[in-house]
């Protein structure tokens, strides 16, 4: 095990920290823009929101590939958002580590917003209407509630979406084009180097994700499992 | 058994040029079925060691093809066919009579090739660019494609300014004409500055018993076969020009 | 101080309809039949519900009129729900001080924590889970949680039943205190008569989506409603001090003697006025005073009328005594051997008599 | 046939320990104060718990000892939870039939699904969703849902809680009746001693976790901490026919005349026996018989004995009625101006009577 | 729109087929091994369950390809499966269309799998409780309770599993090969469009897609709303 590290170099390094560094942003703004997403879903009934619903799953029905060539159209100076942005004189988003945060949100809304909507859904209307009448708002509902009712869905939500985000190149790959320490993550480094048949390396960068994501998902689930034991819904 | 169903397994940059040959073939051989599946010479190459169902493996470098040879997974020798180019090529502007050493005079931030790691137009691109000396200048502003198709469409969505892709994608019509503005001239790169993009071919121990596969590759000799590879960029080697010439 | 409250709500086979003023002071109880709009009218008031048209207005303020709509958590409203509802994820402790905690500043504690939490019993849970508490425990836990929130008004859907007798009478004096000294009034739903009796001040009757009548407790006992579940007298009298335990007391001229009421914090606690529930089966006629009865309490009442009563082979009289109404439940059968008629006087036994 | 069950429950503040036998005939009522563990043990018998080295045994067959583990489904338990439990993506009917869907053929149907939702006046709910139900209406349905599965023995946990006197008043006697005449035993934890004493056959006073006594029901109200609640006693009457809505009783030689009971459904069920409850404080006693009282229920009785009462006030007279226990709650300043003592012959003038 | 699918080639239609198969069979199979150990996931507390719902997890983190290129390993004719499976006369799995509907399965597992624990842990006990009191034993229980009461669970599930295998090609691709009528799925037919550049097919296949997916979505979802607000939980 230690030697497995040893040889990794710094490229991969940076690889790993820049991986972590997208999912950690991709699952952080998730959150904040699944979170209201979901619990406008969760509350009416209407047509509309179904169709917002739907919608939000459709990015994950395209090839990535597909997707991020869109994406790369809309992003890039021709695209209505990047000449938008090169209008306002700023730089349009391909080739950019905030382009392929913006294709990573995309890509993994749905494993965000639809956990956390079923989540509010069967938490039912009587936990808020007790907190309502104890004084507390609707944000503080939200923070004294709903985020501890339902942390089950929010760790579903941030594990498929963080685990989701880890393995993603095809989006990434299009609109990142591996740029060292930009956009090179360690799945289009490890797709790299697959293809390339560097099996060694492959396999070392591999083993290595495989091995701290299950240490990582390991910890959330027990930390979840000792919480729901001791708070049983 | 021998079987008249013969699938091909191609290197992307064979593309169009391939899709033409088969059309041709097929004209002689109204019986044959062929398909061809494209993809990368490196993930063709793995999957044939797989047990890939391929008869007949178009490499777009000889060296995967040498190396399945020397496996075992290959029964015929490597037969190089042609030899691919490549060329400056841009979106915005005219290329056309730009060299690869002006690169370092023009204004842009993206220049696309192919991840040099493993597929072969991008390590040539590396090669070219490291032999007019431009590679350290140029290197921050590169953008990788997986493969060559890929990084002539990072160009294309005006993503990078400039891209080297293969001469074979530059004179399709899709990228020729992809912008209104500039009728998109090319620079072609020259070939001393890298080594040799050898397309070659192999007959895959699928294929051992495939008839159609050793037609086929006979019928790659064929002159309206070079005359179509060459239509689509691709120089021919010294032996098959020998045999044009006959 | 009233509540108004104009209402509509149409269900498939239900609907009800409102457009009345309860008091707010002291114990207001809703006394009527299982789905007859109970809980529904609770929910319009605290605004869990947002009914189109309905008007809700507590004292001087609009809480709901038109479009104008004062969400639920700016109400101040005390509510303990039918069913369990503790936060699951909060202990004991926690869910119980959950509005304790989000109180204002400026707002005056009138319940303390302490004090809530001794005299619910609820010490040795506060650590516990909602999920770890027997179904009487979560009951109390919610009714502390509501009282700590210091509501303006306490809205308790049938807030004791799943408690024991012993559990019930040691919380309903508590109740009462509070709507008589911290000035809270309590809406109160309870399907004990009982509890109700002991309790409320005022008695809305509702029956099938409707409130049926309304008025202070001793009045509406009368209703013949309430005679079909037990019928019953509520008498005002004054306290004329006690001694060995037992309490005098005087109804205009008379006389009752009645054990002194023990409840362990009482000792701070002694009325100059008391209420005695009477049950009118508690109640005997005689036609001259006995004197060697066990029963020492006998009143000189007139009789003022005869009632059908819900058994056919009894009559409920109507007795008046010292201006208060008193009823009697007798067999028509003893209505005949006396020879009972309307303005007679007549001595009333009363052999049982609950004290608050 | 007994319910045998030997079990410990440990808990942080709490512990359950129990090695005791259970009638498994007519209504055995549980009753104890909030959180003494009735509903641990419930789950215990239902096996919706398995505790290590519990063992319990319905009559003949185990459903728990060591690793032998009988499953809940197997039991054929009819049980009603104490808080709601009906299924909420079944509609009302659904609910109700999902048990009896489910019998096995050979099993006889004494519960027929219209007669259970006639009684339980079930019929206009029957396509409404759970959600959709008052809290009274859910109990309803619960029970009604039990009872359909035909079960084996019924566990009752509070099944009428947050019902309404009327619909109390109609159910209880429609489960004695099931406990009669199908002979399905019924294990009911009640709050509501009036309703243990309407029911049971049977008391299991439960304290602390443990069974404090238990024996037949008459017996059992004799318990010093049932006083604390109300004292209480039963007696068995024969039935000597009726004429004008009066029952006439006897008790041994003495005679009683009460006011028949008047069920919906009691054409075709007229007992021989009845019980009478009594409450102690509807009991009161003179030296020699009233005349002109409209009391008209008088018995002879002896002084048995004097015991505490929970009012320092008030004694409680242990009397003996033709061999049956009966009690009579008087102030000591009664019992003192009467002069009563121990083995007097002295006459009881029972107000009031609550007969099933 | 009626021109849109008019335009489609006997090799499109043979892809959707092959899609709406594989997507079908994915998502039945993940329905039927995923809630038996979605169940079994949710019932126990012990260590083992943790870390097996961490390994269900992890075939995200990996890059598809590179996932395909191992299961390549594994299935093709040198890999333990493969090999096996030889031997006893059989084919191996690679460039099948077994082969890809394992990839998809194993790929898709945690989409199937963490909604319906989640779901399951949501339900609580009471609701089986009281099905086994009425005679229900656990396989009844299952389809009369948990199946209805979690139905919210099943359709994020089956929703997440379907569409997520529908926009996949890095595991078909590398394990299946793009063989027409076998492996040659429309995620991967869209990929080959867009790299020959062949925008007008693969925007017309994009759209169809997107369009079909959306109208099944907002119908799936629509159905469960109706249903939620006929019987609220
Ligand atoms: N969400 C609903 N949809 C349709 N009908 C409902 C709904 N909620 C309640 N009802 C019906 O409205 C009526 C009144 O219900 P409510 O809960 O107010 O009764 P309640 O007086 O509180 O009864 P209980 O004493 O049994 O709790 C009942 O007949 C009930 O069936
Ligand atoms: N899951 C649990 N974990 C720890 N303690 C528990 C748990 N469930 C119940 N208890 C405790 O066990 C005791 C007995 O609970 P139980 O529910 O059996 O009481 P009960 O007699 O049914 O009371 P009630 O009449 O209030 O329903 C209570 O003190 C309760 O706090
Ligand atoms: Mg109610
Ligand atoms: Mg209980």
């Amino acid at each position: 095990m230690p030697e497995l590290f040893l040889t990794l170099s710094p490229q991969d390094w940076q690889a790993i920290r820049l991986t972590l560094k997208l999912c950690l942003y991709t699952t952080l703004i998730l959150l904040l823009l699944g979170t209201p997403l979901a619990w406008w879903l969760s509350l009416s009934q209407s047509k509309l929101r179904t169709a917002i619903q739907a919608i939000v799953a459709l990015p994950l029905v395209l090839p990535p590939t597909v997707l991020g060539f869109y994406l790369l159209l809309l992003l890039g100076p021709h695209g209505a958002v990047g000449s938008t942005l090169q209008q306002l004189g700023l730089n349009h988003l391909a080739f950019s580590f905030s382009g392929i945060l913006i294709g990573s949100v995309i890509y993994s809304l749905p494993f965000t917003v639809q956990p956390l909507l079923e989540s509010f859904r069967r938490m039912g209307p009587r936990p808020l209407e007790v907190a309502a009448t104890l004084g507390a708002g609707k944000l503080d509902q939200l923070f004294s509630v709903v985020l501890p009712l339902c942390r089950g869905g929010f760790i579903v939500a941030a594990t498929l979406t963080f685990a989701h985000t880890m393995g993603e190149f095809g989006v990434i790959l299009m609109l990142g084009g591996s740029i060292p320490g930009e956009t090179q993550v360690l799945s289009v480094l490890i797709y790299d180097h697959a293809e390339a048949m560097n099996y060694a390396q492959a396999h070392q960068l591999s083993l290595g994700l495989l091995i701290s994501a299950f240490v990582v998902l390991f910890i959330v689930y027990g930390l979840h499992r000792r919480f729901e034991r001791e708070a049983p819904l | 058994y021998a079987s008249d169903k013969l699938t091909i397994a191609a290197a992307s940059d064979l593309r169009y040029a391939l899709d033409d040959v088969i059309a041709l073939f097929h004209q002689q051989q109204p019986a044959a079925e062929v398909r061809v599946i494209y993809g990368s010479s490196g993930k063709l190459s793995t999957q044939i060691r797989h047990g890939a169902p391929y008869d007949l493996f178009f490499s777009a470098d000889i060296q995967f093809a040498e190396q399945l040879y020397a496996e075992g997974h290959a029964l015929s020798q490597p037969q190089l066919y042609a030899l691919g180019r490549i060329v400056l090529w841009s979106p915005r502007q005219n290329m056309a009579g730009i060299e690869l050493a002006q690169l370092t005079e023009l204004n842009f931030r993206r220049l696309a090739i192919a991840q040099p790691a493993h597929a072969p137009y991008g390590l040539r691109a590396k090669e070219a660019l490291q032999a007019v000396g431009v590679w350290p200048a140029v290197e921050a502003k590169l953008v990788y494609g997986e493969n060559i198709a890929q990084t002539a469409q990072m160009a294309q969505s005006g993503g990078a300014d400039i891209a080297i892709i293969a001469l074979a994608l530059a004179k399709f019509p899709e990228l020729a004409n992809s912008s209104k503005r500039a009728s998109h001239g090319y620079q072609l790169i020259p070939a001393e500055l890298h080594q040799p993009l050898s397309q070659a071919y192999v007959i895959t121990r699928h294929g051992a018993n495939n008839n159609t596969a050793q037609q086929f590759t006979a019928f790659m000799t064929d002159k309206d076969v070079l005359a179509i590879m060459q239509a689509y960029g691709f120089e021919l080697p010294v032996s098959a020009r020998q045999g044009e010439q006959e | 101080m009233m509540l108004a409250v104009t209402l509509t709500v149409k269900r498939d086979a239900f609907t009800l309809q409102l457009n009345n003023s309860l008091p707010l002071q002291g114990v207001t109880a809703l006394f009527g039949r299982s789905g007859c709009g109970k809980t529904t009218l609770l929910r319009a008031i605290a605004g869990l519900d947002r009914h189109a048209d309905a008007t809700v207005q507590c004292s001087a303020t609009i809480w709901q009129q038109g479009s104008r709509f004062v969400p639920v958590h700016q109400r101040r409203i005390g509510m303990v729900f039918q069913e369990s509802s503790l936060l699951p994820h909060l202990s004991v402790k926690q869910n119980l001080l959950y509005g304790f905690k989000r109180l204002a500043k400026h707002i005056a504690v009138q319940l303390k924590p302490e004090q809530v939490i001794r005299l619910l019993e609820l010490a040795p849970l506060l650590e516990q889970a909602p999920g770890q508490l027997s179904g009487g425990q979560r009951q109390r836990v919610a009714l502390g949680r509501a009282l700590l929130s210091q509501p303006q008004l306490l809205l308790l859907d049938e807030p004791l039943a799943s408690l024991d007798q012993q559990s019930r009478s040691e919380i309903l004096p508590f109740l009462q205190r509070i709507a008589n000294t911290t000035g809270i009034p309590i809406l109160l739903v309870s399907h004990q008569l009982d509890d109700v009796v002991k309790l409320a001040d005022h008695l809305v009757l509702m029956q099938h989506g409707r409130i049926h009548s309304q008025g202070p407790l001793q009045q509406q006992l009368l209703q013949p409603e309430l005679a079909a579940i037990g019928a019953m007298s509520l008498l005002h009298a004054q306290s004329q001090g006690s001694n060995n335990h037992l309490l005098k007391l005087s109804i205009g001229q008379q006389q009752l003697q009645l054990p002194a009421p023990q409840h362990a914090n009482t000792a701070s606690y002694s009325p100059t006025s008391y209420r005695l529930r009477i049950q009118a089966r508690d109640v005997a006629l005689s036609l001259k005073p006995l004197s060697d009865s066990s029963v020492s309490n006998q009143l000189q009442v007139s009789i003022s009328g005869f009632n059908i009563a819900p058994h056919p082979a009894e009559t409920l009289v109507q007795l008046t005594l010292e201006g208060q109404p008193l009823q009697a439940l007798l067999t028509k059968h003893s209505v005949e051997r006396l020879g009972l008629q309307v303005g007679q006087q007549v001595y009333a036994q009363i052999k049982a008599v609950a004290l608050d």
